[in-house]
């Protein structure tokens, strides 16, 4: 896959494949290409050159409706949560349950992972604090029941108590047999989530592995990762 | 010359292109039923649109007169668009034969050798129903117009002849859509008459209102002309159905020239003409005259001056001659809307309310 | 101004402050005070009331009651471009710079917006040595400079995360807030801004109230933390008393946070 | 001032307000929450009026016109939405004005070409062409009576369907964040084709409804579109309830002011000038509320939530 | 989050400067001094009151460009500066004061405290707000002018004749009030590109980007936004009194809401936040209005089906058009 923003290329040539039921971590420092990667997955941006596949289906060109449709449920950069509806509205609006998952996500469910959303449920989105927008933005995409969740920075912003809650939640994801694309900078408690791990850098794959490698290898975060 | 050039400039978009439209038409025909000739000179028509802009007006007749040299103008409908584009036609040198806009200004003082109107002066509409309702013998009146000069110049015309009673003398904001609140007032004040000046879509919407709320069957409801002119019927229809107007013309009145003109309007344009119409028809016939009159030396400005005053044409409204002011002095009939023999609705023509009616300002005007 | 500079005081002092939206008390009674010079943490569970905060000290949020000083000085009369002009500048959480135009141009109007007086209608900015100086200075000073003509729009998120501190830099703060400066940054980034943040405090003896979830960064930077809970502090003190306060690891770190700051140590 | 008089003039507010609803209603509903400055409102609203008068005229049935308008009109602005407007939403405000004011020239131009300069007929139907009586002494026109009907049923319609219902959530995301609301699955380009639709059809109610009491020329848009605009704006853009209220407060205050204000006047000062100034003031007067509202409240009575 | 980036090609060097004047200026600027002459020789006089019109469109679009264009600020009654300019010269006149040198300064006082006023209390509010609120002020200052019988009211307010610029040009004649109303439109050309390339400007755009900001920045936002109204207002003032002078006739139809809308579109057309963007509107629109006028009756579907395709084929205008063709070559 290929991309770029106007004349500038951001991707060169990436591969990346994800099984069902794995979770996979794209990593990299600032601007490495990392949300664009994902900005084409979704379906935001048409990639130059390439192919994707989800779900059997050759999705590159697709509009991103189409592709959400399909299954793919998107935590963004920047929380894009919609100020003019309220909570309650943010999550109800798009919750489906499009892939008929056994135990759907209700909004009993999303009230009890983030019960600081069910105080805040008749507050308008853009009345939240920023940690809540987060928390909102995350419930809000699992209320679509996804068979892939896509997570782009998601414990930006949080206290390190919701963060941990947040992983928390993402093992049990993970466990019931979600597949799980993220992307984030805590590598230590990635390593501890993830299955396999891929380190962009400068829009080029540059490593892939497993946890255990990724853990073995210290140098590479300090070469990559600036950790 | 070998030539002649007119120049037509009128509301021909907008709001109120309907009435430019009528003038346009009206002149082409007259135009047409001289044999595209002027007293035996070729004519060429250039017409323009004013958008009902006093500013493009004014550009547009300076372009007509410095560009196209034109030999006449003619065509503006409203007053205040006249008085825009006067200064500059009367310093050409150009006659203005106005098939509508009739402003007191030139009528009065300002009145200029220049200027011709072949229509009616602003306040002779009013005046003749205010003097019909007189005669009638209503005595509450409520009076409605705009609240803009001509609005009050109109009421004020109105009640040059009309002495009884006014119960209510209500003004509205200019372009106002709904008369609920002034037909509750009139309601209210329980008159015997209502004289409504309105033009335009204003006009069409008060009288839709008016029979809506049930005034139409204890009140009676009088107006200018052009109020319940044919253009307004067609668009309000029967509830129109006994509203008394004045007018100095009439699709039926009784004279050849008139019958002629109506017949073929009809067979042209494919609808009844409207006041408007046979007022842009006349002033084709009169620039006809004065140029056959002149024996096509329309440079000769004085003498085209004294031939057009002279109006030695056959008006569509029978007897016509200027005032010193050069206004008309005509006569002023009843009508009443009606259903004629073919079941449409229509004006039908009642009687005279004036006959040789000038105006009231032609006595300020110094010109002889 | 130089009498205020002698004061003797707490450069801020926060008294009493309450701010409502509804029935929900976004600061309840908070006061505490900053000290000239002190890096300042301001931690606590998301919607405590941080960024709240933050809008009614500089000025964008009036509060119910209580009162700012700085400087001893009563700041309530004051607008947003009083306080600037007094020296205290924020940052923002959520980013907000000037997307269509340069990253220089950002910087350029930073420095130019807090000019006091009516600004020259007639000199071309571009023209003025001195600003444009200024503004290749600080784009160094915040790790921008080989970007400094791209439109600010097409940075990554990390990089438009270093202007919008960047930003606030050019409004020549005596006092800045920062809002999760570091949010959004890769562990690189975040480096780079700690040691930008120490090298500012220590050359210029900025002082800093900093509001940060990235614990790594605050126990490394503060020298004071308050803890913020549901609109009130709830404690105060220096790292070391903050990591230890049961209070505080309950409402807020809880273990996690305490592998990081391991890590961080 | 009788209080039966003062009674219709009440009557006569709301059903102006109403009346000033039905058309703000459908320009809120674009305007407000797709976030698109749509001039052409008022273009709509001529082509509905027209098309009702083409199948009046052609049916001899006011029902029929109605409906004919309805959906004639909802089809023309689908059309219009593909091929003009849809290119627009990611525009600036500036755009859209500059575009739609293209469109109320090539509308009112078309309108002309086929229909002609001259006003056309679209009449009361018989059965509501007088007035009842309400109370004893007061009389009130049937099909006054009927606007006010529809407009307070419009209202709670639009109420439930862009609070309550997810559709009307769908529309809100998507006028706020298109992209986002993309990837969350709603294919927000057609949507926004449908209710445009939709708002044209109210329109076309307006339009159908109105014209019986109003000139159908053209033109006819311009006109009132301001006085929608200043009730949407007094209302809080995008605000189903701030356009009710707002409608309501533009057309008592307005009625007050033509009927209340003049006798007022002539009570304070001298009848020259009472004469003079009431009229003048009527005029102004809801420019002046609006400024005063605007003043107090600068996101009008009810900001949208968000 | 929008995702086109079609200009991150060739950055340039501040996007908050305007370079708008080159050498071709002056070729320019003598090629239209010596309009009039060629204009008489040809015996086409008659347009040179179309090009002192267009001018003063040039000076009143330019005025609302700053404002709207650089300022964000979207004004919907513009034209009551205009309007409110060619009554006070108009009024002035009536009261016997024809000299310019008194009523133009006057004009722009009177227009530019109006502005004051208006400006004041618009400003609290943003975005359709502001369009609607002052709207709502020239709608008042238009039905104040109608109803105003002393001056008029609908039929306007007749000039006796143009005002006298003693001293300098003789109004009364054509081609001299032409070259006055060049060197004027000249000069608010330049004055407006010193202002937007000044900090003032710079500011004033940096308003307009993300004004939250700006306030953050320590810039005092509305007095800022209330100076560039003001002077814009003054200078609408300004050309209000030429028009009133060109037009020799003060109407209310100058005050009127489609009059803001004109003004309006010709600052789009133009090209909002470009120097040469009002001035180009106003001239562009003007020149299809009266040539398509001319042409045929129905002119205003061709001018619709044309500003239509200004849309959709220059986003920024023609202005930007012009620069976009401009990179390409
Ligand atoms: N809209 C845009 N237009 C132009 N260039 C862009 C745009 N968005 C991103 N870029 C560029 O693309 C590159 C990759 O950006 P991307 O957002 O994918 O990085 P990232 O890895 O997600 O970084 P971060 O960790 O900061 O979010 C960056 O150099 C950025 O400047
Ligand atoms: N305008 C508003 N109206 C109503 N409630 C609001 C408003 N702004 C903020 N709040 C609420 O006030 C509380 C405090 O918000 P604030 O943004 O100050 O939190 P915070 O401490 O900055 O959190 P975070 O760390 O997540 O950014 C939150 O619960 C939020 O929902
Ligand atoms: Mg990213
Ligand atoms: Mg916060």
């Amino acid at each position: 896959m290929q991309a770029a923003y106007g004349s500038s290329q951001v991707l060169f040539g990436l591969d990346l494949r994800l099984q069902a039921g794995e979770v996979l971590t794209l990593l990299g420092r600032n601007g490495m290409g990392k949300s664009t990667t994902l900005r084409c997955l979704c379906g935001w941006m048409a990639p130059t050159a390439g192919r994707i596949r989800f779900c059997g289906e050759d999705v590159s060109g697709w509009s991103a409706d189409r592709i959400a449709r399909l299954g793919l449920g998107l935590v963004p950069e920047g929380r894009q949560i919609f100020p003019n509806l309220s909570v309650r509205e943010n999550l109800t609006a798009f919750a489906a349950n499009r892939c008929a998952a056994r135990e759907p996500w209700t909004e009993e469910r999303v009230f009890q992972l983030f019960p600081r959303l069910q105080e805040r449920a008749a507050n308008m989105g853009n009345q939240l604090s920023g940690g809540e927008q987060q928390m909102l933005a995350i419930a809000r995409a699992l209320m679509g029941n996804p068979r892939l969740l896509v997570l782009d920075e998601a414990s930006e912003g949080l206290a390190p108590l919701v963060r941990e809650e947040i992983w928390r939640c993402l093992d049990h994801l993970r466990a019931a047999g979600q597949t799980i694309l993220v992307v984030d900078k805590y590598v230590r408690r990635l390593i501890r989530l993830a299955d396999r791990h891929h380190i962009l850098e400068r829009g080029r794959m540059v490593w892939s592995g497993d946890s255990a490698e990724l853990a073995a290898q210290p140098e590479l975060w300090q070469r990559y990762l600036g950790v | 010359a070998d030539k002649v050039k007119v120049g037509l400039l009128s509301t021909l978009s907008g709001p109120g292109a309907g009435l430019g439209v009528d003038i346009r038409d009206g002149f082409q025909l007259g135009l047409k039923h001289a044999g595209g000739k002027f007293g035996g000179l070729p004519v060429e028509l250039i017409t323009a649109d004013d958008q009902q802009n006093p500013e493009v007006a004014k550009q547009t007749s300076d372009r007509l007169i410095k560009r196209d040299k034109v030999d006449f103008m003619t065509g503006i409908v409203f007053s205040n668009l006249m008085l825009a584009v006067g200064p500059s036609v009367f310093e050409s040198k150009t006659p203005y034969i106005s098939a509508n806009a009739g402003p007191s200004q030139y009528a009065g003082e300002q009145c200029n050798p220049y200027f011709f109107n072949v229509a009616w002066q602003n306040d002779n509409l009013h005046e003749a129903v205010g003097k019909t309702v007189m005669d009638k013998g209503f005595k509450k009146l409520v009076l409605l117009a705009p609240n803009y000069p001509a609005g009050k110049d109109a009421l004020t015309g109105f009640k040059r002849f009309y002495k009884g009673a006014v119960v209510e003398e209500i003004y509205t904001k200019l372009g106002q859509l709904d008369y609920a609140a002034e037909l509750a007032q009139a309601r209210a004040a329980k008159p015997d008459a209502m004289y409504i000046f309105l033009p335009g879509g204003m006009g069409i919407n008060f009288i839709k209102q008016f029979v809506g709320a049930g005034l139409s069957k204890d009140v009676t409801l009088f107006g200018p002309g052009f109020s319940a002119d044919e253009d307004v019927i067609k668009a309000v229809g029967e509830p129109m159905l006994g509203m008394f107007n004045s007018s100095h013309w009439a699709h039926d009145m009784d004279n050849a020239a008139n019958k002629k003109f109506v017949a073929d309007f009809q067979k042209d344009y494919g609808r009844l003409p409207s006041l408007y119409a046979s007022q842009g028809y006349d002033a084709a016939l009169l620039m006809n005259a004065a140029v056959r009159d002149v024996k096509g030396k329309i440079e000769d400005k004085d003498a085209l001056l004294k031939a057009i005053k002279a109006a030695k044409f056959e008006s569509v409204r029978g007897a016509f001659k200027f005032n010193n002011n050069q206004y008309p002095i005509q006569d002023y009939y009843l009508r009443v809307i009606g259903k004629d023999a073919q079941g449409r609705v229509t004006n039908k023509t009642l009687g005279k309310i004036f006959s040789n009616h000038a105006d009231a300002y032609a006595a300020s005007c110094k010109m002889k | 101004m130089s009498a205020a500079l002698q004061n003797t005081g707490p450069m801020l002092q926060v008294e009493r402050l309450c701010k409502r939206f509804g029935a929900l008390a976004a600061t309840d009674e908070a006061s505490f005070a900053l000290h000239r010079g002190e890096i300042h943490a301001l931690i606590g569970p998301n919607g405590a009331g941080k960024t709240t905060l933050i809008h009614q000290l500089s000025g964008a949020l009036r509060p119910d009651s209580g009162r700012v000083l700085l400087d001893g000085q009563d700041l309530t009369p004051l607008g947003m471009a009083g306080r600037v002009a007094a020296g205290l500048v924020r940052s923002f959480q959520i980013t907000s710079i000037f997307k269509r135009l340069s990253v220089r141009d950002n910087i350029a109007l930073g420095l130019q917006a807090r000019r006091p007086g009516l600004p020259n209608l007639w000199r071309r900015a571009s023209a003025e040595r001195a600003l444009q100086e200024q503004a290749e200075a600080l784009l160094e000073l915040c790790g921008l400079a080989a970007r400094a003509d791209e439109l600010a729009g097409s940075l990554a998120h990390g990089e438009q995360r270093q202007l919008e501190v960047g930003l606030a830099l050019a409004a020549q703060p005596r006092l800045l807030l920062l809002d999760e400066p570091m949010a959004g940054m890769g562990p690189d980034e975040s480096e780079r801004m700690v040691l930008l943040l120490q090298r500012l405090r220590a050359e210029q003896g900025l002082t800093l109230l900093l509001v940060e979830h990235d614990m790594d960064a605050v126990f490394r930077l503060a020298d004071r933390i308050s803890t913020l809970v549901f609109g009130r502090i709830i404690a105060s003190g220096t790292p070391q008393e903050i990591r230890e306060h049961p209070e505080v690891r309950r409402a807020y770190l809880g273990d996690e946070a305490s592998d990081e700051m391991e890590a961080a140590l | 001032m009788s209080p039966i008089l003062l009674a219709e003039q009440a009557l006569n507010g709301l059903q102006f307000g109403l009346m000033l609803f039905l058309l703000a209603a459908g320009l809120t509903l674009v305007f407000g929450i797709m976030d698109m400055i749509n001039l052409a409102h008022g273009s709509l609203y001529m082509v509905g009026a027209y098309l009702a008068a083409a199948v009046a005229q052609a049916t001899g049935s006011f029902g029929l016109a109605v409906l004919g308008s309805l959906l004639g009109t909802a089809v023309f602005g689908m059309l219009l939405e593909m091929s003009v407007l849809r290119r627009l939403y990611a525009r600036d405000h500036l755009s859209q004005v500059l575009a739609t004011f293209a469109l109320i020239l090539i509308c009112n131009e078309g309108v002309r070409m086929i229909w002609g300069e001259q006003p056309v007929m679209l009449n009361t139907p018989a059965a509501l062409s007088g007035p009842v009586e309400l109370l004893p002494g007061l009389y009130y026109p049937a099909y006054r009576l009927l606007i006010i009907g529809v407009g307070l049923a419009v209202a709670l319609l639009l109420y439930v369907l862009v609070t309550r219902s997810r559709i009307g959530m769908w529309v809100r995301a998507g006028a706020s964040n298109r992209p986002m609301a993309t990837a969350l699955g709603v294919n927000i380009r057609w949507l926004f084709t449908a209710v445009f639709g939709f708002g044209a059809a109210l329109c076309a109610l307006a339009g159908s409804l109105l014209g019986p009491l109003l000139a159908v020329q053209v033109g006819m848009g311009e006109s009132i579109l301001i006085l929608a605009f200043v009730v949407v704006v007094i209302g809080g853009i995008g605000s189903i309830r701030g356009a009710l209220v707002g409608a309501l407060l533009v057309g008592v205050v307005d009625t007050c002011s033509r009927s209340l204000l003049p006798a007022a006047l002539r009570q304070l000062a001298s009848p020259e000038l009472a004469a003079n100034l009431g009229p003048a003031l009527a005029s102004i007067l809801i420019y002046v509320l609006m400024a005063a509202v605007l003043f107090w409240k600068p996101q009008g009575l009810f900001p949208a939530r968000g | 989050m929008k995702h086109n980036s079609t200009d991150t090609a060739a950055p340039a060097l501040s996007r908050l400067d305007h370079r708008g004047f080159g050498l071709w200026a002056w070729p320019l600027l003598a090629a239209l001094a010596a309009l009039p002459p060629l204009l008489t020789a040809l015996g086409l006089e008659f347009y040179t009151g179309v090009a002192s019109r267009a001018l003063i469109f040039v000076i009143a679009a330019s005025s609302l460009n700053l404002i709207l264009g650089f300022g964000g600020m979207v004004s919907f009654g513009h034209a009551a500066f205009v309007g409110l300019g060619a009554y006070t010269v108009g009024i002035l006149m009536d009261a016997g004061i024809s000299s310019a040198w008194i009523a133009w300064p006057v004009a722009m006082l009177v227009s530019g405290l109006a502005a004051g006023l208006i400006g004041a209390i618009s400003l609290r509010t943003r975005g359709v707000y502001f369009i609607m609120i002052t709207l709502a002020f020239a709608q008042m200052f238009y039905y104040l002018a109608v109803s105003l019988k002393a001056y008029g009211g609908e039929d306007g307010l007749p000039l006796l004749q143009r005002s006298q610029l003693s001293g300098l040009v003789n109004l009364q004649n054509d081609a001299q009030m032409y070259w006055l109303l060049l060197a004027l439109a000249a000069a608010v050309m330049w004055g407006l590109q010193r202002l937007i390339n000044s900090p003032f400007g710079h500011l004033l755009q940096g308003i307009k980007e993300n004004e939250a900001r700006m306030h953050a920045l320590g810039a005092r936002v509305f007095a800022l936004q209330w100076q560039a109204f003001v002077l814009a207002g003054a200078i609408a003032g300004l050309a209000g009194a030429l028009l009133a002078n060109l037009s020799g006739l003060v109407t209310p139809h100058t005050l009127h809401w489609s009059q803001s809308g004109q003004l309006m579109i010709m600052v789009i057309i133009g090209g909002a936040g470009s120097l040469w963007g009002g001035a180009l509107g106003a001239v562009v629109l003007l020149l299809l209005e009266e040539l398509l006028s001319g042409y045929t009756l129905h002119w205003q579907m061709v001018l619709g089906l044309l500003l239509l395709a200004v849309v959709m084929l220059a986003p920024q205008g023609l202005a930007g058009l012009a620069a976009r063709w401009r990179a390409r070559a």
